[in-house]
């Protein structure tokens, strides 16, 4: 025994370090994903006995209005959520500086991203609300009829989103000033002596140098994009009449909520956006097995 | 330094720039200060119209009605009981996990390493019927310990990628130095390298507590009940009960926001690396 | 002495949490050997809730909702059988009017406690601060209208209503498609036999446009008690609502004298006068462990004794007809003459008559309805698609 | 004309001062090393002349233009940085062009100017390149033609072949010779290195704590140094020090050398204690038995003979060929008494001449 | 008994074979040193020794044990890497006594032989320090003080002094020669300095490519190396290398040195070309008019004169103190004839004894 371990130990012990870690990591996400791929092949309200019915799920999928609304409002989410990236660089550039107490701003300025999405959705709820709302107010101080952005099925996603982006250009922010402070100064002085200065040296020399960081940030921010769920079930649970719906929540909707306990299909549709993820997922490992097999 | 330092510019300049930077903040956190300020504003101040101005008195009342008119304390404390476990949890288990993917050469280490990555990125409602089901099987649903365990199973995901850079980054040399030295592979992870992870484990500590506090999406999914339903979940349905009163819901929302934002204070130099180590490594 | 524990989940708001929790006393002093516990849950996150607690951590008792709204629970064997709890008490007696609706298979899976009207409650200094005559009895769909022309001259809205939900939008549909095509015809559609594209759908909707204009703008966006402020405020005159909502527009600062209530206007004249009145129940699961003492809990709330207690301090009309209503209250007074004259019959609600999807969708288009008249066609053909599927 | 001349100048950062008052004329065309021990302000006088650190006093002229306060882009001047600082997402030929581009010059005369200083430093074959896929030398010459190709008036060099390995040192070294004299411009070099310094410098600036020591030709510093800091941080191995004591006027005794040496210096009185310099190179083993040799360290052509002397002083002995002197054998030593040069033995060390 | 024999060793990585079949011993005691080029294999060959990489072919025996197969701890060997590898969050007593700590010893005894190793590196007042608050000096001496503790039969250095600056090499190497001295175990030392390789070593092997070009003590490499790779490799500057016909039997014309030159040599027939090699420091400047001198660096002490022969061929002399020959001008050049060597003409350029 303890010869063979003696003879086998490096062989045995990263499979004996990784055994916990992989095991749950089987049990709850790998093993769930092709489960619910399973599941979008039955009709299943979660209470009787699942009934076979292939793709059926699908094809209904593909007539669904509220599939098609979903949809497009990923994809707007998608869109618009990608203004965190060049915001977040633009108040990360306007404050790498050293003033004093710019650690307290930087920090105060990064706030939204630490508080919970539940929280920021109540914050915004409050700030759209109709009648007392500053934003209401706002409007209606400028064009003299308020607009209650939440019940408005043109704008109601659009609010959502920049609640949305509020704690994400948080986020890119702070990717990127940790970005500013690792760009080359040797590189920034040579950009100086060959006469580069202002919006030129950044998009010449200072850029190229954020590409990781550029990189990261649109990862998260894909990321957040599709699983959008929090803010959208906070503020308007899906409405008005579901036109604020994204794939994620439909997909609840669908499952779990009041009038839902369709499984298969709430299962069918994580799968569609599963299959949208997985264009970005294989993009970023894409990138990261090439960084890997470089070294 | 990009851009030119403040300090090299006209004083005009440097004036400006300090004038701006509070008022900037301030316009960016109008939303937060809006909260904070409703959250100690009298009820009568909502009810004849004051949303805005100053308010009437300091209410720090709402805080002691939030905390006897609703069972909000037994939900900040059903988030404690959730989150810290699995950041023990997920901690411990992707010190193994990064520590076996970062140290050994095997065949399938990359295999394995992107299959926590994707993992990680997955999105998360493919997994909710099944693992709801799983949990519902295991007895486990609606208990903080269904939705811990699910929890470190899914940020496995997120930490080994986080440890695993960071192990590979620290020199390979120390573990070849032990390994000739005749240390056991299990001492080796937990004499030399442990103790250099502690700023990972820090960093990842407090990340993992804030992402598991702000949870709402598996809250409402694992837990249904007051008894176990963390404070994301507890306050969207308080919501439901507040209706009309913001003074209630604000004091509600800066008590969801508190731990956290603690946190972060208390831990700054490790929360941001933690977020941009294991992001961009 | 071991106490035998019963779990109960409920979903109640405060005024009815507080008498359920004076009842459950009463249970408790004449059964000393049993401890109720309540499980209270949020009103919106109970109904998901119950799906997940049914099946993995069943309680001893469970409330919910008459008629197509329990079917699925009792086609997946989730609620047991009661039949001998109606059997032993004579229930099939006491609260006939309530059968009809607890029965499927044959069997009954529940008692009911309580029902209470909806209608159109109104407030009184809105009406005279916009110069218009109280709505007398026998009032009719044109003469409503006719008033909402005057509120919207004094800047007053004529009906509000929050949509947020979307239920409350579900109960303006229903009268209207009550008034319009009368009940026999609004449970036909309700049960998937009529098309949603039928030219009497375009019917209810041609009704519903006419006041719409006068709808609060921005219903979609706030809760049904907001615009319980509203009609408090006097910002708005009508609100077609069921009876629960007087505890909050007294809670707001009405009283007796400036709150009113009225019988949904006549539309198509002739049609018999049919009203909405749903059913709360209390039920067994199948999960439940202390099945004896919950047959005993359920005996309890059908008494007349409790009912009558509980309905008088929430303000609803009990269903045993043995128990007796709080002539106090000129609202349930009110609704109980409208609804022992309702010759049409008592609908339950939109969603618990329709099929869950069919309500879900159904309720959305009406929101959409509200919001943007214009996209009639859209919607009704949008419901057709569900009914088709739904149904089949 | 478009020589440098520092006059008076002065840098602080904060409350610390790093330069003191510096002097400095460097002519047109010259080549200027700056030499020093690390932290002494090499690199920071060569910024303030780029202008890429501000001067907190003093002048800075090129040419006769004062450029304290101009804009480092349009001083004429360009600078070589140790670390390359190409930008890695450009090609070879984006890099060297860059400065062009950004003051707006047409395509044509970039790429005319790009090729031209390609051809010069032999980098043609390369210009599609990006800098990854190069060599460090290739690098370096990249970062040298990307100077070239602004035609500046000066060019600044700090520290730019410390990166390579030893036999690409050679061969760049040769090669910044070569570009000095093609183009002939002014240069001013930042070094460690003693070989560089002494090799391609018309003049060496050795600097201490912020303040010149010396200036002057190579040669002229290793033969003939002011003081004994300069004596010792110029020639490799460094000079042996051994005290003395001046027995008469022009006679030193150095017990260390187990000899007294006559010398013409400017000697202090009798009994005065002063400092003896002899370079590795002046010194000859022989036979006799007044030191202790401690170890040879043979490297084929030349030896280094380690010894200790009689009051254990401690004397390094460069000998021609494989002399293999045992270790703990005795030796004597011989040298001519004119190799010898003398320092005051107080801190400053200033030479006695 | 305690030497290391490596037979017929050969490493893979994947299909690239980096070591090609290498045969060497190394007697118990031997301070073996391993030179080579950038990339030829010298640390894999390290590794391999040390069980950090495995052996794809061959055998390797410490003493008379077969250790090819054996785990890194069981070797009986001690490692000093590059960064030094120390645990730096222990002190530098744990550092030394950790292994020891992890195979069991008890703790007195532990503390004893860290006591003995930190009397020898004279590093006892640092034993309660991090290895953070150490010098690279320190640091490297708290590594090669870890490798001691443990009592190994074989040490084994990769470049252990590249990341100290000029003055602590130096000051190391005495130390690590003392060392061994001292402990007088086997050693195998990995280097790229020149002078490391010919001060420490009893026995140098140069590497190129995965395989063994000669094996010899120091000074015998660099008066006689095998082939005009070790001949140009040892040796600084690096010895010239001239084209030459065979005239006759034990005569060559060498076109680049301007005469020809006779050898005892065995020459390959009349006619053939070889290659003479002669090193700079054997080269004198003469009054002629053969070669041209391209540009003088004088180093003071030393002058390297690059010259231009007759047909372009570029020379390096090394003159005594600071000749001063002005470039342009023409010279000639004098040797001795038995300082130049002849190699093969070919890719392999065997020597030609
Ligand atoms: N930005 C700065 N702030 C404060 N002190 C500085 C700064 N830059 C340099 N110094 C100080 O100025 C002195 C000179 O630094 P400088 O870099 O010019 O030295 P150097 O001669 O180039 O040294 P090296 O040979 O190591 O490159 C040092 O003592 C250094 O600590
Ligand atoms: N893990 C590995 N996988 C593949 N090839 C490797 C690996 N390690 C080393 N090599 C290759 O083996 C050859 C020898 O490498 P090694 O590190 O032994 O060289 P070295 O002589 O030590 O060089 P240096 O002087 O630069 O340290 C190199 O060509 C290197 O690219
Ligand atoms: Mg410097
Ligand atoms: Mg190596």
């Amino acid at each position: 025994m303890t010869a063979f371990w003696k003879a086998n130990q490096r062989k045995l012990a990263p499979w004996l370090f990784l055994a916990p870690g992989l095991l749950m990591f089987a049990v709850y996400v790998i093993g769930p994903i092709f489960e619910s791929m399973w599941i979008s092949l039955y009709d299943w309200d979660g209470l009787g006995e699942a009934r076979w019915i292939g793709t059926a799920n699908y094809v209904e999928l593909f007539d669904d209005d509220a599939f098609y609304t979903s949809l497009k409002n990923n994809v707007i989410w998608l869109v618009l959520y990608m203004l965190a990236v060049p915001a977040g660089l633009l108040i990360a550039i306007f404050l790498n500086q050293t003033i004093t107490g710019i650690r307290i701003y930087k920090s105060l300025f990064f706030f939204p991203f630490v508080i919970s999405q539940v929280v920021v959705g109540l914050m915004f709820s409050w700030f759209y609300a109709p009648d007392f709302g500053l934003f209401y107010k706002l409007i209606e101080v400028f064009t003299g009829q308020g607009i209650a952005i939440l019940a408005e099925d043109r704008f109601v996603t659009y609010g959502i989103i920049a609640a949305g982006l509020w704690p994400q250009i948080a986020y890119v922010m702070i990717l990127y000033l940790t970005g500013l402070n690792n760009v080359a100064p040797d590189q920034v002085e040579a950009a100086r002596l060959d006469g580069a200065k202002g919006w030129r040296m950044l998009w010449y020399v200072i850029l190229p140098q954020l590409r990781p960081a550029t990189f990261i940030a649109v990862v998260v921010t894909v990321i957040g994009a599709l699983r959008s769920f929090d803010l959208v079930s906070i503020m308007t649970d899906g409405g008005p009449f579901g036109s604020s719906r994204v794939l994620s929540f439909y997909m609840y909707e669908q499952a779990l909520s009041e009038y839902g306990y369709r499984m298969g299909y709430g299962a069918a549709i994580a799968v569609v956006l599963f299959a949208i993820m997985m264009v970005f997922i294989s993009g970023f490992i894409w990138k990261m097995w090439r960084d890997e097999t470089e070294r | 330094m990009f851009p030119r330092p403040i300090q090299q510019t006209s004083p005009a300049a440097q004036t400006l720039y300090k004038v701006a930077v509070p008022v900037a903040l301030i316009l960016w956190l109008l939303p937060l200060l809006g909260v904070a300020l409703t959250s100690v504003r009298p009820a009568s101040d909502l009810a004849q119209g004051n949303y805005f101005g100053w308010p009437s008195s300091v209410a720090f009342s709402n805080y002691a009605e939030v905390f006897t008119k609703s069972p909000i304390a037994g939900y900040m404390l059903n988030s404690f009981k959730v989150t810290i476990p699995t950041v023990i949890g997920a901690v411990a288990l992707s010190c193994m996990t990064g520590f076996a993917l970062a140290v050994y050469r095997f065949r399938s280490n990359l295999l394995v390493f992107f299959m926590f990555v994707a993992g990680n990125f997955v999105p998360f409602q493919i997994l909710m019927v099944p693992v709801r089901d799983l949990t519902l099987n295991l007895g486990m649903y609606n208990t903080w310990y269904g939705l811990a365990l699910f929890h470190i199973a899914f940020q496995t995901g997120f930490c080994t990628l986080f440890m695993r850079n960071f192990i590979k980054a620290l020199p390979f040399e120390l573990i070849e130095a032990a390994r000739v030295e005749g240390v056991s592979e299990w001492r080796i992870f937990w004499f030399v390298v442990l103790p250099l992870m502690r700023p990972a484990i820090a960093a990842l500590s407090v990340l993992i507590f804030t992402f598991i506090w702000n949870d709402f999406f598996w809250a409402t999914v694992l837990t249904t009940s007051a008894e176990t339903q963390p404070i994301t979940a507890g306050l969207s349905s308080l919501n439901g009960q507040w209706i009309a009163q913001w003074h209630l819901v604000s004091a509600g929302s800066i008590l969801a926001a508190l731990p956290p934002v603690l946190m972060f204070f208390l831990m700054q130099r490790h929360f941001i690396a933690g977020l941009t180590l294991g992001a961009v490594k | 002495q071991e106490k035998r524990t019963l779990t109960y989940n409920a979903d109640y708001d405060p005024i009815p949490l507080a008498a359920m929790e004076a009842l459950i006393a009463d249970f408790e002093a004449a059964n000393p050997d049993i401890d109720v516990v309540l499980n209270n849950f949020d009103h919106e996150g109970y109904k998901t809730a119950i799906r997940n607690f049914l099946t993995a951590d069943a309680p001893d008792l469970a409330n919910w909702y008459a008629g197509n709204r329990m079917a699925p629970f009792v086609n997946a064997g989730q609620f047991m059988d009661v039949s001998d709890v109606w059997e032993a008490n004579g229930l099939s007696d006491s609260l006939a009017s309530a059968k009809a609706s607890m029965t499927i298979d044959g069997k009954q899976w529940g008692i009911p406690y309580t029902y209470y009207q909806w209608g159109i409650y109104y407030n009184r200094d809105a009406y005279a601060a916009a110069g218009v005559d109280l709505p007398a009895d026998g009032m009719t769909y044109d003469q409503f209208v006719a008033n909402c022309e005057k509120f919207a001259a004094a800047g007053i809205d004529c009906l509000t209503t929050g949509t947020k939900a979307l239920w409350p939008g579900a109960g303006i549909f229903d009268y209207m498609s009550l008034r319009t095509n009368g009940y026999e015809w609004h449970m036909d559609l309700t049960a998937g036999k009529v098309e949603w594209t039928d030219q009497k759908v375009r019917d209810v909707f041609a009704q519903w446009a006419r006041i719409q204009p006068f709808i609060t703008k921005n219903h979609a966006a706030i809760d049904w008690q907001d615009a319980a402020a509203l009609l408090v405020q006097g910002k708005a005159a009508n609100y077609v609502m069921g009876n629960f909502a007087v505890g909050v527009f007294k809670e707001g600062g009405m009283t007796n004298d400036n709150l009113g209530f009225m019988v949904f206007p006549e539309i198509t004249p002739g049609i018999p006068r049919a009203e909405e009145a749903p059913t709360d129940t209390i039920h067994i699961p199948a999960g439940a462990k202390n099945v004896d003492d919950a047959k005993k809990f359920l005996a309890f709330m059908a008494s007349p004794e409790a009912q009558t207690k509980w309905n008088a301090a929430q303000g609803q009309l009990p269903v045993n007809k043995n128990a007796s209503v709080n002539t106090e209250d000129p609202f349930l007074v009110a609704g109980f003459q409208m609804l022992s004259t309702a010759e049409g019959g008592i609908a339950q609600f939109f969603d618990r008559d329709a099929p869950a999807e069919m309500a879900k969708a159904g309720m959305e288009g009406f929101q959409e309805f509200m919001v943007k008249p214009e996209n009639l066609d859209a919607i009704l053909e949008r419901l057709e698609k569900v009914r088709q599927r739904v149904y089949q | 004309m478009s020589g440098v001349t520092l006059d008076r100048v002065t840098k602080r950062f904060g409350e610390a001062q790093v330069i003191h008052g510096v002097d400095l004329t460097i002519e047109h065309g010259e080549f200027c090393v700056f030499v020093g021990p690390s932290g002494c302000g090499k690199s920071t006088l060569l910024r303030m002349v780029a202008g890429l650190e501000e001067t907190s006093d003093g002048t800075i002229r090129i040419g006769a233009r004062d450029v304290t306060q101009v804009d480092p882009s349009e001083r004429g001047v360009a600078m070589v940085f140790q670390t390359y600082a190409l930008y890695p997402h450009m090609t070879v030929a984006e890099n060297m062009g860059f400065g062009l581009k950004m003051t707006g010059h047409p395509k044509t005369e970039i790429d005319r100017k790009v090729a031209e200083a390609a051809r010069i430093l032999r980098l043609d074959s390369l210009l599609a390149r990006k800098p990854k896929a190069l060599s460090g030398g290739q690098r370096q010459r990249v970062a040298i033609g990307r100077a070239i190709v602004r035609g500046p008036e000066v060019f600044l060099f700090d520290e730019p072949l410390s990166n390579l390995d030893a036999e690409l040192r050679v061969e760049m070294r040769v090669e910044i010779a070569r570009l000095h004299k093609e183009i002939g411009a002014t240069m001013i070099y930042v070094t460690h290195d003693q070989v560089e310094a002494m090799t391609l410098a018309d003049k060496i600036v050795v600097l201490r704590s912020g303040r010149v020591e010396q200036v002057g030709r190579p040669l002229d510093l290793y033969r003939d140094p002011d003081n004994r800091f300069v004596a010792g941080f110029i020639g490799s191995p460094s000079m042996n020090f051994l005290e003395g004591t001046v027995e008469k006027a022009g006679r030193v005794l150095v017990p260390g050398l187990a000899s007294s040496i006559d010398t013409g210096a400017a000697l202090p009185g009798a009994g005065a204690q002063v400092v003896a310099g002899i370079r590795p190179q002046n010194l000859r083993l022989v036979e006799g038995a007044t030191h202790r040799v401690e170890m040879t360290e043979a490297l084929g052509g030349v030896s280094f003979v380690h010894l200790t002397g009689p009051g254990g002083e401690k004397i390094v002995v460069e000998a021609r060929g494989d002399v293999l002197a045992e270790g703990g054998t005795m030796t004597g030593l011989a040298f001519d008494d004119a190799d010898a040069l003398f320092f005051a033995a107080d801190e400053a060390g200033r030479r006695l001449r």
